[in-house]
């Protein structure tokens, strides 16, 4: 079975041999033992509490308990951009209209801006190529969420992630050709390396400030605006079903999309409920929602620093959740402990 | 003798018949009678104003042809650009970008849509005919402008500048246009300018112009290449402007990327090099020895009865008089006594 | 009983005469008979949907059924800015920070932006003051969200309502005297009035246009920065109960906020729900939520060119709701026709 | 008499002495002997170097009192500002604000940072003794930097400017830089300037300094008062430099507001009046006659033995000789034969 748990100091050495696997385009997760021990001591002291939230970073990695093996990584920091700026454009709408000769034109803008400072942020999620099946990628994207909406004074308002944008086959980003080349006068990949490590003060050297008219760019330019990276198509989706949007900010090198939210919005905060382990009313039953079978729940204890996480079949029902024993153990719980539940998938809008 | 005078009513019909001749890049110039009787108009009023401040006034000079009916060029000088508005135009700034960390220096341009020429003096309607291009007369035409001002400070500002047609292709679009203007504009080049009528004063450009910078290296090719070209048919009077010492680089035109030249004055080799000189009668020996000749053009110093002509003499620098032919006198309807400001040419 | 229902052409009288109450402030509503009728016109054309989806405006006006008198009005906006530019000040922020000398400053900055054209907007809410008592300004504020929810393919995603700036209690606007006066070199009053009647061009000519830092101004003109008017702050809290949130646009004259939402997410499009006008079967009673008695339900029927709607204490059940017929009678409806149903007020969070 | 001439490694100690005074609003000249040392070698290296384009020399000219040991002046120019970065300056931009339809027209002041003045060359470090106030030998020093330009064109950019302190009230502290520096420094300004060195040209500058135009209107009115305003130390310097020709108004230092002066050398007296002639003995007799004495700067025209003082002679305009007294010609290292050129001071 697989449990989601927060990272623990000995889990290093697996997460080294995990960075090892993943390749160019993740900048955070980096096969180098320094920088990921001095993340994990952040984590571990994270899920500790002894350090002020906004400098948190709290790390989760996903444990095959058969095995022992480690699965997969994901993450939520605390705050970004409150030691280093951190940039986007944001794409905005100006409108040049002259009545007197009717004509009328609403152009779209980038403005260079750091107004997502501060915002806490979704990352660093990588799975084993070995556990790419099923619901495990959706039950390593969404344990995130179930942690926010078991503890959400930790976080800010502004929740976000950023997807890796567009890119050819040969690696070419064509955003970066048709704007940041003739600025930065190198090739994308170096950019790419010098933000990673925090060299960020050639952005304010180099990068032009002013705000910029799409329509300036090169075709193919424009059109990769807001588009991500093919691999990351999917991991898109599963946030957008949790309630995160893209609201018009992008990375400043290849256009990537920002994934937005408002905590307090999201579909965890809103359907996530608390339910006590324990036996369910044979008269409740007949109210229980008309759940699909097929569809698990996402279940996880309410601990903090030893947060764990799993996905299980069992369905809460007014408040009591039949949890079988091995999953109450997987979790470290037992009966009469609260647990909090939510479905895997989003139900259908009940609306209509 | 060729003579630069202001514009008659009686020019009306030469204005006509020269209106008719194709001019491309000379939009100033109104095509229909109902508009250059209006520029006539107030071309007399202009000269006949007392002015306190530069304002509406537009002068416009003629260039006649010795023995000639008629007239053979045209060159206006208005008094305050944008008057009843702003004059837009774009600055080319330079932006220099220099990372020491990643040992990167660069300078990158752009483009600021900016109405610092608003108020200055303007260059315009250049025009000589085919005869007399290259000629000391056609730079006398462009230069009389200049004369007026020396003579006539007050009614001028401590500035100029000439806005150049930049060019356009055999169908007469633009590169530079389609990069920007029509971007905002959402037509073609020509019928922006019958829009707009040539101006570059009015509101709309502020309602539909881009106000941030435009940085060059975004812009395609063509267009990067047309910024600061001049149309064929502006040669002459780049050649002749710059040598007076008008500066090109610092502005262009918003619409077609064309050059605008612009000086303060005391760059300008008309306010440096003008000489007020009493008239004298020439001898009239056409050989008057081992002082050698130098060509000037020399205008009557009244405000209000311009005329201008080139002429021969001896060196000024050192003299008090300036001997002129009976016949430049007449041209210039001076008598001896009389004050002209002369300048080489 | 108080009906809220779309506006018809016999309105007009009514709406005057109400028009000539509003007071200052409200600039879309003036007693000038020729706007008033060329809008109505345009609201009846867009109940009948003779008209395209953007260029709708639809009126509502609230009845009391006792009198015939006409108790206040509202409207939504298909679309704005798509005739005249629509401006609104954006609130961003940008990060200054050199790491060699160890200084992070980050400030506020404002943009000049038309981010928000072709939004959907609330507005024109007015209330008679003979009728402000009880759940009367949250039935007429409310009903348009029902309405968007009944009808949501007419509208944009994004949805807008201008709330009134701070004014001091002599009508002095601090955020108008500390930016505005400096370029418009004319009162406030008198700016408010030009662009009431749609002469905007002096806002492209006159207003700055690069973007501003928010310390560049003064205390007071700080301070108010998407504050309400004292007024306007009741009206604030309905809409932002429904969803709306102010998400960084202000008023380029006064910095009154603009609130907005994704209609998607709207209370109303998640919680509203449809029911069958008729008996509610018995054994289902015992499953039907536990519905405070004395919130009630807003209530409308389906039809959108006779769209009515009113407050009620019938609580739907399972799809079913037990309405009365004197309720039926003013929504125009009969049993076995379906009502849109949404309690006036939002559910407490079930997610603790 | 007075001789302006390159520093020497053997001014440090002077040097020293004059830094020991306080010198209020002279920000460019060291304070420690090992900066001044520093200083002075770079000075040294500079005038000896063989140089093709315009970069890191500093030149570092001292004024000599007759018959005192130690120096009573410095003044330096700088290649090329911003060596190895780029020279930030505010830009003061005027924009026209006119809507037709309301009837308003008027104009708003905007500070825009900008690297523009990069790669010009670089007047700083002023000081003269209070004894010389005032005097020409205060005029020659200041000059002395432009008439070395003058002899050396390739060593300098084509354009000039000079920044002069701006307004401090008793404290130290700067009405312009509170309005704006602090809010993005978040320091007091003596602070500021402690860490950033009285350098304009340091990456920090790009990171906190605003990207956007200042709208003047918005700042409070002491910092507005204080934009161009010159600290009064500045002020002889201040209008030795207008007088030469320097422009006022184009540009404000990004920190105090103080005034950068700046021109093209073509609008420079010491460019456009710079006269190359041959040197010969003057007559020693103390009155000439009727012939006028002019006073002139006279330079040695040696590019690597540059020296400078202040005489009298007859004008020089339609000469191809000047007359220097035996003790003027020492003074230069000349004799005669050789060329200097002269200006009028």
């Amino acid at each position: 079975m697989l449990v989601v748990r927060a990272i623990t100091a000995n889990d290093l050495d697996a997460l080294y041999v995990m960075a090892t696997q993943v390749g160019s385009g993740m900048t955070t997760l980096k096969p180098d033992m320094k920088m990921m021990s001095d993340r994990l001591a952040v984590a571990v002291a994270s899920f500790a509490e002894t350090i002020a939230p906004e400098k948190r970073d709290y790390m989760f990695v996903m444990e095959d308990t058969d095995n022992g093996r480690i699965a997969g990584v994901c993450a939520i920091k605390g705050a970004v951009g409150l030691t280093e700026p951190f940039y986007n454009y944001r794409i905005g709408t100006l409108v040049h209209s002259s009545r007197e000769i009717d004509v009328f034109t609403r152009m779209e803008t980038l403005y260079l801006s750091n107004d997502l400072t501060g915002s806490t942020e979704l990352c660093s999620l990588f799975l084993h190529p070995d556990y790419r099946t099923g619901n495990n990628g959706k039950l390593l994207s969404k344990c995130r969420f179930l942690f926010i909406a078991q503890f959400p004074h930790l976080f800010t308002e502004k929740l976000i992630a950023e997807m890796r944008g567009y890119q050819e086959e040969s690696g070419r980003s064509p955003f970066y050709e048709g704007l940041g080349r003739h600025f930065f006068k190198m090739e994308f990949d170096h950019v790419d390396a010098l933000t990673a490590v925090g060299k960020k003060s050639f952005i304010a050297e180099l990068m032009p400030r002013q705000p910029m008219y799409v329509d300036y760019l090169p075709q193919d330019a424009q059109d990769v605006i807001g588009k991500v990276h093919t691999s990351t198509a999917p991991a898109r989706r599963l946030l957008e079903q949790e309630g995160l949007y893209f609201e018009g900010y992008v990375d400043i090198f290849d256009a990537g999309p920002v994934l937005q939210a408002r905590v307090s919005e999201l579909r965890a905060m809103r359907e996530s409920m608390l339910a006590e382990i324990g036996p369910v009313m044979a008269g409740e039953i007949a109210c229980a929602p008309h759940a699909d079978a097929s569809d698990p729940m996402l279940i996880s204890n309410t601990n903090l620093s030893d947060f764990r996480m799993i996905l299980s079949q069992t369905v809460p029902v007014n408040g009591a959740i039949a949890l079988p024993e091995d999953e109450q153990k997987i979790l470290h719980c037992q009966p009469g402990d609260s647990v909090r539940t939510l479905t895997l998938n989003p139900r259908k809008n009940p609306h209509v | 003798m060729y003579v630069v005078r202001p514009v008659e009513l009686t020019d009306i019909a030469a204005l006509e018949a020269l209106a008719a001749v194709s001019m491309p890049g000379v939009h100033t110039l109104p095509k229909t009678r109902e508009k250059i009787v209006a520029m006539v108009e107030r071309s007399i009023a202009s000269f006949a104003a007392h002015v306190d401040i530069p304002s509406e006034e537009a002068y416009l000079l003629v260039l006649e042809a010795p023995g000639e009916p008629g007239i053979v060029g045209t060159a206006a000088i208005f008094a305050a650009a944008g008057s009843n508005g702003t004059y837009f135009s774009f600055r080319n700034d330079v932006i220099q970008q220099v990372s020491r960390d990643l040992n990167i220096s660069h300078s990158v341009h752009a483009l600021t849509l900016c109405s610092e020429l608003t108020g200055y003096s303007q260059l315009s309607s250049f025009y000589v005919g085919e005869r007399e291009h290259g000629t000391a007369e056609a730079a006398l035409l462009s230069r009389a402008r200049l004369m007026f001002a020396v003579l006539a400070p007050h009614r001028f500002s401590d500035r100029f500048f000439v806005p150049l047609a930049g060019v356009t292709d055999s169908t007469g679009g633009s590169p530079f246009w389609d990069a920007l203007g029509r971007k905002f504009f959402k037509m073609d080049f020509l019928d922006a300018e019958r829009v707009i009528g040539g101006a570059r004063n009015r509101t709309l450009i502020v309602e539909l112009m881009p106000h941030y910078p435009v940085y060059v290296p975004l812009l395609p090719g063509d267009a990067q290449a047309a910024m600061g070209q001049i149309h064929p048919s502006g040669e002459l009077a780049f050649n002749l402007l710059t040598a007076e010492g008008f500066e090109a680089d610092d502005y262009i035109d918003i619409f077609d990327g064309g050059p605008i030249l612009q000086a303060h004055k005391n760059s300008l080799r008309t306010f440096s090099g003008a000489l007020q000189r009493r008239v004298a009668l020439a001898d009239e020996a056409p050989d008057r020895g081992r002082e050698p000749q130098v060509r000037y053009a020399v205008a009557a110093a009244a405000e209000h009865q311009f005329r201008a002509v080139v002429t021969h003499c001896a060196a000024l620098e050192s003299q008090v008089n300036v001997s002129l032919s009976a016949d430049v006198q007449e041209a210039l309807r001076v008598t001896e006594g009389d004050t002209v400001i002369c300048v080489r040419i």
